[in-house]
């Protein structure tokens, strides 16, 4: 039977069936268990599973990341919690130097299947400091992978390929999306009995031939608001395609949606300066310029701190009117 | 713990000689101060609930006395940092209700013209330095803040406060070894509620059964602990620090002992459930500061109960007037998004206008 | 009387008259004084100037960094050397929250006159964790200045603007260029009594009219030897520009080249993934896109962690053959 | 201090049970470790002033002793983790020679395939999980490897290695904090040599007089200070340690004092200027632990000057024969830039082969 269900229960039934799937997966951060998770995405799990698999963590980023990276050496397959995925910077080093460079300075002898996990996303009001967007930064690092669901089938899924994959995977949600609802199948009526999303496979959200808008995350949510939009209104016919995860990336179907639209904006809530927009336009450049008839245009957010004041604060991200003017420039 | 009315000769620390010369209007001007916090702070959380504020408030409300008694020794060359609890302090060290509130409700008034919020109070003008969401963030900075004074030969000290919960932050441990080390005059502050969020004291931290402050020890520094119900035992306290900071240029590790009557912040859903309410209950009633000092007042005689109703009336209608000032102010220009990024481009510089300096769009 | 200096007393000589100019400029960190500093910039500034002025630090780049933020605050003109700029991972909080974001929430009412500075390059057989280039990733927020010096020249004209700068910079070397040697004015030849040169203002390293090649930090050095050997082998006339600093950026030389060789390539010793490459490819596309013959080419480093093993380092890195082959796909 | 030939009646803690237990054999063995790990070191530095070697080389020459005697306590279970002065506890772990120096020459035979270098080695085989370069990088990877065997069950250990430098390290502190509160076995060493790079311990950490090692006590931990130049003695003050971790599944921090006979890498020009040359000397006399436990072997009888002689020329052979095999060994093949960052891409699965991993060029 198809089910709606939000996105932070599709990431707690993903959580649920790999922690009774495979006995080495536990769940570790900041109030992820007695309290069932700042924004709930972990509700009942403690209860249900045990001190052992459910763990309180220290305010102690560093530490219990470093500390879990070191147990997926041996086996262990922890998935992270970061309460704000901006509390990552605090823990940098583990993640990027310990979590990533192991596995090759060590000739392959080491791999660390570790999931750190947690909302990454500004326009919540909480301020500069609890908005970063560092989907960008994580994948400029060879050896990591950055995963960012932008709806609760994909929630589900790709927490469950994350946790399975031997690799780092650094899984990027979003608190505006948690309780978004969405269709998913309950596993009675999945072949395999399981819902799997692979990580590297775009999505097209949508299909249409005068304009690709690629995003990532909840950027998706907003470019197909802007395609019915530029669909209705302006008789133009959109194609929305949905990363999934920005490492691997799914250059096919990019290059395959574009050649066929020869017009493509990307779309975030990452910040301009070397944000994933630029590498994916600089890529499509490379490798279509001669099927574009328009330069490839980036929506971000903001080129400032997240500004606290609500009502500013939604202006320095991307919205569907701002993705409409754009792409009329362009078609 | 708070009786009725206390009599005077028997509350702890009130002939230490910090507090054997406070005059009456003093020691009502304290009261006055954590009357002011917490009808603020109570004002904020109705506007709140209203809908007129965003993202995170963190209430200090039970724990005034920590803020007040430590911020009403400073002088000229003694600064202030916080973390993200942070009304309290701003208020002490002087700001207004006006700027405070209208900046929760995000307004072009606020006190960090509504970039920041809740959790990003900012007074340089008054030594105050925020107001610093990441836990245990600030704790560097207050070193450094301490660096500059000892750097420019003034003699001054930084009161640098942090949760129970953000000890076990790195930064910390590398501030206070070089606090220590280079006999930096900075006090760290812990305000020790119990709880990081839902996770008790015990079970954030491993520690030496003197408490947490004793981890100074291993930094060879100076703690001290505190009781902080009582403001005449913070003040009595925490001088003896900003003595040392000032006299020998050396840091300090205090915990003050308090309790947060309210959730971890407006948020925090299960308030109730890490703690119990009898837990809360008993606080309220018996570890109440604002309550505990108005008895010791009335029990010296400086003030009467409706001395105290008149102080309480008085700051619930300033905390209103700051909200209706707030609901008044404009919210601020879609173009201040790209204000206060960098000083060279604000104050119109040659180097703010060489070369492009913002990317958006 | 022109002299030939090296970058590292270039820099040393940038450093050691600011410290004269004024007295609230100060130099930390590990083995900057007693030991002269790891890679010797700072050789003689401690027993110059004394215990104030100049100050080991302790192996707490949060600690440390984050102190000197502080102090900055307070009107203290501290500058702070990483011993690789690969450490800042560990004080990753500090650089990019409390230097970056504090004015902005507090209204405008703080700033954070701060240095940072310290080799940010690979090519010298430390390994992965030793060899991280964060240009890219300091410079995706708003709020930061990231500069990148590529001759001694610039090198003391630059951390000198760095210096008197009212903003965080971040000012990465490179190990490999200290060494390198170069015309830098003694200041009695000089108007004005010293030498600046601003930040956000490129140079044209070499003119040029069939190609443009972008550059920063080394890559610069490797771009122009590319550049003798497109001229002097193959005919094709190469104009070099060095970005000298990346944010803030000098976009209007970079067009102004584009647009006249119709042709770009970005060389960097970055990682490719939302590299530095990225950013300005995009840019170069969205502003200058029917200016363009080809599409902007990027060469970066390989994809990969920095690898121990001398010969096979070496073809991480971008040089100036690939560079030329490169060219030759779209010239 | 170690005298020409020691009285076997006189060496302290020779008769500490996990001692007295030794084999002469045994004994010999752990002399010919650390004779090994010195002909490696001194072999290594002759080819790195040939241009063999590129990057760095921290030697472990003085510090023989803490590697050797602590590892030789460690059964199928116990595990291994230190920073980038590795080839000591690679040695010790049982890594060979071969490996090891074709790794230092850069070579596809290297333990690393050449990608590590001197500070990378790993054998997760043999429970040694590197070689680490980010100071103080490892010490939550060391928790980390104690929280899996607690996970699984297993009665084991990790020993983390650090330097005196390194325990200023945030992430050492909250990795300690995580320890003691959650019952990790692991025990933490560190190393102290007196130095970190040109800085003195006094000029880098405040701690108690007790020593470093006593900053433990801020955690709750169990802590020692160990004199590093008898194996006898680091193997009974470790021993305690590893069986509070077996049988109790607790925490400890040991101090253990050492000397580098050699400056921090082999580039540090300034080795004699830090330290003064008597200083260095009479270390070099007094604290060398090879020096010392031939002498003890030689006091009980286990062996002659002969025998001592025939080892020291045995493993200077196998060093200069792991010298030749690096040289004549290959360099890894270019295309070798691209394997062992992700795992699923090297194992050639589904996952890996899904969307495009790499983006260079
Ligand atoms: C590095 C970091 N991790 C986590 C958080 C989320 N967080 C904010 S406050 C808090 C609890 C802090 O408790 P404590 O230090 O005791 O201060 P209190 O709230 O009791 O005043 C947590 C986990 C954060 N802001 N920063
Ligand atoms: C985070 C970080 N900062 C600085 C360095 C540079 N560095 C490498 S070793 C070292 C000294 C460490 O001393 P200690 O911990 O005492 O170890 P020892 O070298 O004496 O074995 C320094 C400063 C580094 N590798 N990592
Ligand atoms: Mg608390
Ligand atoms: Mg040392």
């Amino acid at each position: 039977m198809p089910r709606e269900i939000t996105y932070r229960e599709a990431l707690r039934e993903g959580l649920d069936e790999e922690i009774a799937r495979d006995e080495n997966v536990c769940l570790m951060g900041e109030e992820v268990a007695q309290y069932n998770g700042a924004y709930k995405v972990t509700e009942g799990l403690w209860k249900k599973w045990g001190d052992k698999r459910i763990i309180d963590a220290p305010i102690s980023e560093a530490g219990f990341i470093g500390m879990g990276i070191g147990a997926s050496m041996l086996g262990i397959r922890p998935v992270m919690e970061l309460m704000f995925y901006s509390f990552a910077y605090v823990a940098f080093d583990q993640m990027m130097n310990n979590a990533a460079t192991c596995r090759y300075m060590s000739g392959g002898l080491i791999n660390c299947p570790i999931v750190v996990r947690g909302p990454a996303n500004g326009g919540t009001n909480v301020g500069a400091t609890h908005s970063h967007t560092p989907e960008n930064i994580f994948a400029n690092m060879p050896g990591l992978k950055v995963v960012t669901p932008s709806n609760p089938y994909d929630a589900k899924g790709l927490i469950k390929s994350a946790i399975r994959d031997n690799d780092p995977v650094y899984f990027m949600e979003s608190t505006v999306l948690y309780g978004m609802t969405g269709l998913v199948p309950s596993n009675d009526e999945l072949e395999g009995g399981e819902l799997i999303v692979p990580i590297g496979k775009a999505k097209v959200a949508r299909e249409g031939s005068d304009l690709t808008l690629i995003a990532h995350g909840r950027a998706v949510v907003t470019s197909l608001a802007a395609a019915e939009i530029l669909g209705a209104q302006h008789g133009i016919s959109v194609e929305v395609v949905d990363l999934r995860s920005i490492r691997p990336l799914d250059e096919e179907t990019i290059m395959e949606s574009v050649r066929k639209t020869h017009r493509a904006i990307y779309v975030e809530e990452n910040k301009p300066f070397c944000g994933v927009g630029a590498q994916i336009s600089s890529m499509i450049m490379e490798q279509a310029f001669d099927d574009l008839d328009a330069p490839v245009l980036r929506i971000t957010s903001a080129d400032a701190p997240a500004f606290y004041s609500p009502p500013i604060e939604k202006l320095q991200l991307p919205n569907a009117d701002e993705i409409v003017a754009r792409a009329l420039t362009i078609c | 713990m708070a009786s009725k009315t206390a009599n005077p000769s028997t509350v702890p620390f009130a002939d230490a000689p910090i507090n054997a010369s406070l005059t009456g209007e003093q020691k009502i001007d304290l009261l006055r101060t954590m009357v002011r916090i917490r009808r603020f702070e109570q004002t904020s959380l109705k506007y709140y609930h209203d809908g007129h504020i965003g993202g995170f408030l963190h209430l200090y409300i039970g724990q005034e006395s920590v803020a007040v008694g430590s911020i009403s020794l400073l002088g000229e060359h003694d600064h202030v940092i916080t973390a993200y609890r942070d009304h309290g302090h701003a208020l002490s060290v002087g700001m207004g209700m006006d700027e405070c509130m209208a900046e929760l409700f995000g307004k072009k008034t606020g006190c960090s013209k509504g970039k920041g919020g809740s959790m990003h109070y900012f007074a340089p003008d008054k030594n105050y330095w925020g107001g610093h969401g990441i836990v245990g963030g600030q704790t560097p900075l207050g070193a450094g803040l301490a660096f500059a004074l000892k750097y420019k030969g003034l003699k001054g000290c930084c009161l640098c406060y942090l949760g129970d919960g953000a000890i076990n932050q790195g930064a910390f441990h590398e501030a206070l070894n070089l606090a220590s080390l280079w006999d930096l005059p900075v006090v760290y502050i812990i305000e020790n509620n119990g709880y990081s969020m839902g996770t008790s004291q015990a079970r954030s931290s491993a520690f030496p059964k003197e408490g947490l402050a004793a981890r100074a020890e291993g930094y060879n520094m100076a703690w001290a602990k505190i009781e902080g119900v009582s403001l005449y035992e913070i003040r009595a306290g925490v001088q003896e620090a900003v003595a040392r900071a000032h006299n020998e240029s050396k840091p300090t590790m205090l915990e003050i002992m308090t309790y947060r009557h309210k959730g971890h912040s407006v948020a925090d859903a299960n308030a109730e459930k890490y703690r119990t309410k009898e837990e809360i209950q008993r606080y309220m009633n018996e570890h109440d500061p604002i309550e505990f000092w108005k008895n010791v007042l009335i029990g010296e005689g400086v003030i009467t109960e409706d001395d105290y109703k008149a102080i309480n009336k008085e700051a619930g209608a300033e905390a209103e007037a700051s909200a209706a000032f707030a609901i008044k102010s404009p919210y601020p220009d879609e173009s201040e998004i790209f204000d206060d990024i960098y000083w060279e481009v604000d104050n119109h510089t040659e180097a703010g206008r060489t070369g492009r300096h913002f990317f958006h769009g």
